[in-house]
């Protein structure tokens, strides 16, 4: 895919709208105006944009629970993914889900997921249903270096690859899953080694913080994919800036570390680079990053006002009719 | 009426169904060639092909996943759990994603899931493979649960089950699919949430799932010859449950004993009792209510202890003749 | 006495036993310098070290199981799952393997395990982080299953937990970690199959477990007030049960309301039930048997549909006064 | 480790032992006298007593369903285990567990499971235990090609290698699961690849009905696991005779590849080997062979004699006290 300058800007405009949610989440919850727990992917944009910008909008992904970016790169709508972050009525999912199950099926979003690994083994079963489906259809799973640990992941890679199906594993290594880091445990920075036992030929990793990087590997898994040639794994190597959720107390890792990533923030990176190619000017740049805090305000302003559901609906939606 | 085992009642219901509607597949350990560990599937492979017949190899989470993945955009997957112990394995996909995809989507999603599975002991197969766990999905909130008792009641059940949008647990029992009944040969539908009365009587009801309902009716007949009227009322879709029909029987007789083979303590038969003994029939009991159940044991290999973990139907007469004398 | 919370007890309750006791180890996810998801095993690493304090990747399964293979062998392992929730992902190992290793083995076995685990909902955390499954585990022969109201509980019953030889799991409530209480500094047990009366009274029984101990009490404040004298009955371990205390304050009041967090079909609350309405308790009910439980729906976000899930202090009082004023 | 004429006498009558103990379960079985199912290793003699024949009388074993030659080659009291298998009271379980579930936790055998790949866990929990008992114990723990597509199996492998605990963890790889071929399995011929990725390194394969080659690896498995230098995965390739249990019909294979497997005997290989080598002679074969019989036939006569359990004891043993 060529980097024009129309990409360059939506690539960049998603990017900030994805740090602006997640700043704005964390204000929302400091503010008491939130409920629960949140895990926000600040650090993590370049992964989520350069993997989703490589799929057509009739295609699939699935998410986890660090899953806001992934959203808005699928191109959710603010304002409903804002009010379902809420709870309200008409978010996504009616106030049901919240942070970790936002969802748009309609959309091509199957959801974020509270379980790690959850998410993963139905990626395999969406993979069945687009073959038999035939429609060439695509779908990427997204999941971190934790679930990769998981009993899920294992039996959901050997399942891929019998039925060959459409679908692009992305492992998006940000170095933890909680306090456990990928260095402790010896399978994770052999997650993609893993893959190729598996039999998903070309399975490799990327520099995650490069969204071009990131595209142009999972570019290349998609085509496969779509042109019948079976699944693949891709781990995408970043970082998360914040604690794991609001119970963080980061003891097990240091400031210099996370100042250390912070220096690779993969939106300057990639705003430098359209720069240096002279695809976008400073000021551009400038005006795309307040659009995208704009797009975020405005969201807010959408959920703060939008109503709360209705108790006495609390049983709707258990079951089919 | 033609005669079949309740074995070919499921293999039919999956069959037509599959012939009708091309969104229907199966998926599960050893379904193809070797037709199911009890055979259930044999002779699906040749008739739909691998691609429709998908052998698995021993993945019980990921293939659980799988067919909740592929219900999620459109497809209707039955799954197979070769035995009802290991869906201590699937339980995670079954419980927090297929039971609660479309509800926590707001009502934006549909899961049209089947997931077969046989428990019950009496093969011999011991502690890990004679499980009844029915009353841990029964617990779940967008689960349903179906236990048919007999070859009829398979098909339409099993029929129902597939068409419906919602997931069901489908629960078999191995000592069933060699006993045979009437099935129609078309297509047709016994609606979930639908108890049945396999048994009129006016002196004790006796709810009986699955197998159990077989061995009252044994024992009813044994009872009668005393002078014993039983009813017996087999719910068959355990969640919906069709509490109407079991709290009218329990009205007209007065008595209840609850049966299932299911270990008692935290089985089925607490939920009936509770849904017996806070509704308006809790007025009409003149006895105690009974439970009937598996003891508190896993299921041993030995023959003669294995028959005695569970009820049969010496153990029904007798229970059933205590509450007849019992009154409050 | 000193006062320590609920969470600071349990932590109590590890930290002396594993100084007590070179078997004892802790495993589970993040427990090491994460502190543990809720902060219970804070500290705990530093005093130990990680030969004893296991940290382990996301690896429900494997880790319950490893449990259980250490037990086996003589150890006293704690296994921490961070939510109830992912049970669903150790059940298989908790109830094929632990549960049963010593029945199957014809009693040549020790499975001296506990199983900690955070249930119940009320945090915002959602579907996937707030379900309570305990009546699953009841309904299992080979497990106890323990669910501490009071920080003195959780301190007595855990230190009988770790020193039981059998595989006991112990459900916390993530609400209750920073309630307060007085709790002795030296280890003391309180006996497992013991319930405990949380208070007296001769109008009503609410037999209550986990949260809904603490809302039946400040809603039997409530009641006391209009009059109504409830005697709340606190099981504290619900396998095994402790039926004789709550037979005879169900025989004492003659009127019995259930409460429990988890959903109602299918819950612990039928199991009770069942138990009352088969014992000689029976014959002194003037009333049915209610229940009072979590609604038939996942748990939601929203922090109003949220509470609506499970009963709070005000259901409690509706339900409470709705008994008294029944009659059969 | 050499091999003495002691040792290839007490291999060869293991291993006969094991053959006839099967064929006498099989009649048993057709003879009506057994209830239940059972899955025999008839063709994997070698592989039991190969690995097994490496450890120290106080080390553990942990088996699988088909686990009959474990048993016998950790030194199973033959007639306790045909009681067993005949459910009576004075087998190893009492009656309680059956074919799928001998065990001799004092004599270190943990016992068969009924659960594919439900070992596995288990082993991981005694490695941990007996790394802290320190007594330099080591555990083998065998599992079958099927067990290795399950979660069990991946998660067991990652923390196997994070606590390094003295496990040689053994698959015997008899190429099917039920009807599941290895060979349709992408994942299965790489198992040992796996291992090294999991991050255990030697892991290997070896031609399972080579009695010495198994030996081999394991015993230098076993070294490294005493020595503290944590766990290893051996890939036993053989192949079972029989059908996968008694409700198999062999439609998934042919008559010609049991045919040429049946070429491959382990036991007689080992018997040539022994009288090439001059450590045995024809006539001291065969009469082992024939004490292997004999033993057998002994204990099915002390199986037959001995008493049923009492029902009224039916729930004994559920708890400890
Ligand atoms: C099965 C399961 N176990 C534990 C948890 C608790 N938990 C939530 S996120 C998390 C860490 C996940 O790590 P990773 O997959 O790397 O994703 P990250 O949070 O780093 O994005 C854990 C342990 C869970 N949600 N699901
Ligand atoms: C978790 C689980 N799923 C399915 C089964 C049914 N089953 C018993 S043995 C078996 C095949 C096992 O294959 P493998 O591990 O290769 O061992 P083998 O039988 O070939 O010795 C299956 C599917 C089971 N016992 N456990
Ligand atoms: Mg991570
Ligand atoms: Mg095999």
């Amino acid at each position: 895919m060529t980097l024009t300058k129309e990409k360059a800007e939506q690539y960049l405009l998603q990017m900030y709208q994805i740090r602006a949610f997640e700043e704005q989440a964390e204000k929302s919850y400091m503010a008491g105006k939130i409920h629960g727990t949140m895990h926000l992917s600040i650090g993590q944009e370049a992964s989520a944009v350069g993997s989703i910008s490589t799929l057509e909008p009739t295609d699939f992904i699935i998410g986890h629970h660090r899953g806001h970016g992934l959203c808005i790169a699928k191109g959710a709508d603010l304002n409903l993914m804002m009010a379902e972050f809420y709870g309200k009525e008409n978010g996504y999912c009616r106030g049901r889900g919240g942070s970790m199950h936002i969802a748009d099926v309609d959309g091509g979003n199957l959801g974020a997921n509270g379980v790690v690994g959850g998410g993963i083994p139905l990626a395999v079963g969406v993979g069945i249903g687009l073959k038999m489906q035939a429609e060439n259809k695509v779908l990427l799973a997204f999941f971190g270096d934790g679930a990769a640990s998981t009993g899920a992941f294992h039996e959901s890679m050997i399942l891929a690859v019998l039925y060959q199906v459409p679908v692009v594993f992305i492992c998006e290594n940000n170095q933890y899953a909680m306090s456990f880091s990928a260095n402790d445990w010896t399978t994770s920075k052999k997650i993609a080694a893993h893959g190729e036992i598996y039999g998903m030929p070309g399975s490799t990793s990327t520099d995650g913080n490069d969204l071009l990087e990131v595209q142009k590997a999972v570019e290349a898994a998609v085509k496969r994919a779509r042109e019948g040639g079976g699944p693949s794994l891709i781990v995408n190597d970043t970082y998360r800036w914040r604690g794991h959720s609001k119970s963080d107390r980061n003891r097990y890792r240091t400031k210099e570390e996370i100042e250390k990533w912070k220096k690779k923030d993969p939106i300057l990176r990639f705003q430098k680079q359209c720069i240096g190619e002279k695809l976008l000017s400073e000021k551009e740049a400038e005006k795309i990053k307040d659009q995208g805090y704009a797009d975020i305000e405005s969201a807010r302003l959408f959920a703060e006002a939008s109503p709360e559901p209705d108790v006495a609906a609390l049983e709707e939606g258990v079951y089919a009719p | 009426m033609r005669e079949i085992t309740y074995l070919e009642a499921v293999r039919e219901a999956m069959t037509q169904e599959m012939e009708r509607d091309s969104r229907v597949f199966l998926i599960g350990e050893d379904v193809g060639e070797y037709g199911g560990a009890f055979q259930v599937s044999y002779g699906m492979l040749e008739k739909f092909g691998p691609e429709r017949i998908l052998d698995t190899p021993i993945t019980e989470l990921g293939l659980t996943g799988a067919a909740t993945g592929a219900a999620l955009i459109g497809m209707r997957p039955i799954a197979e759990i070769m035995f009802m112990d290991f869906t201590t394995l699937a339980s995670e996909q079954l419980v927090n994603q297929a039971a609660k995809l479309r509800f926590m989507f707001g009502g934006n999603a549909t899961v049209p899931l089947v997931l077969r599975t046989p428990a019950g002991s009496g093969t011999g197969a011991a502690e890990h493979h004679s499980q009844s766990f029915e009353n841990w999905f029964v617990h779940v909130p967008g689960l349903k649960v179906v236990m048919p008792t007999t070859p009829y009641d398979a098909k339409g059940l099993l029929i129902a089950s597939i068409r419906d949008d919602n997931p069901v647990v489908f629960i078999e029992h191995k000592l069933l699919y060699k006993t045979k009944g009437d099935v129609p040969e078309e297509l047709y539908e016994i609606p979930l949430g639908k108890a049945d009365i396999k048994r009129e009587g006016k002196d004790l009801t006796i709810i009986a799932t699955s197998i159990m309902v077989q061995r009252s009716l044994q024992a009813a007949e044994e009872l009668a010859k005393d002078g014993i009227d039983v009813e017996i009322v087999d719910p068959r879709t355990l969640r919906p449950l069709d509490t109407e029909t079991i709290v009218n029987s329990v009205k007209k007789t007065g008595k209840v004993l609850i049966v299932h083979e299911a270990v008692k303590t935290g089985g089925f038969g607490g939920e009936l009792a509770g849904v017996i003994a806070e509704s308006e029939a809790f007025g009409y009991l003149d006895a105690p209510i009974l439970r009937l159940a598996g003891r508190e044991v896993p299921i041993p290999y030995n023959r003669n202890l294995e028959l005695k973990a569970v009820p049969q139907v010496e153990d029904i007469i007798q229970k059933a003749r205590e509450l007849v004398n019992l009154r409050v």
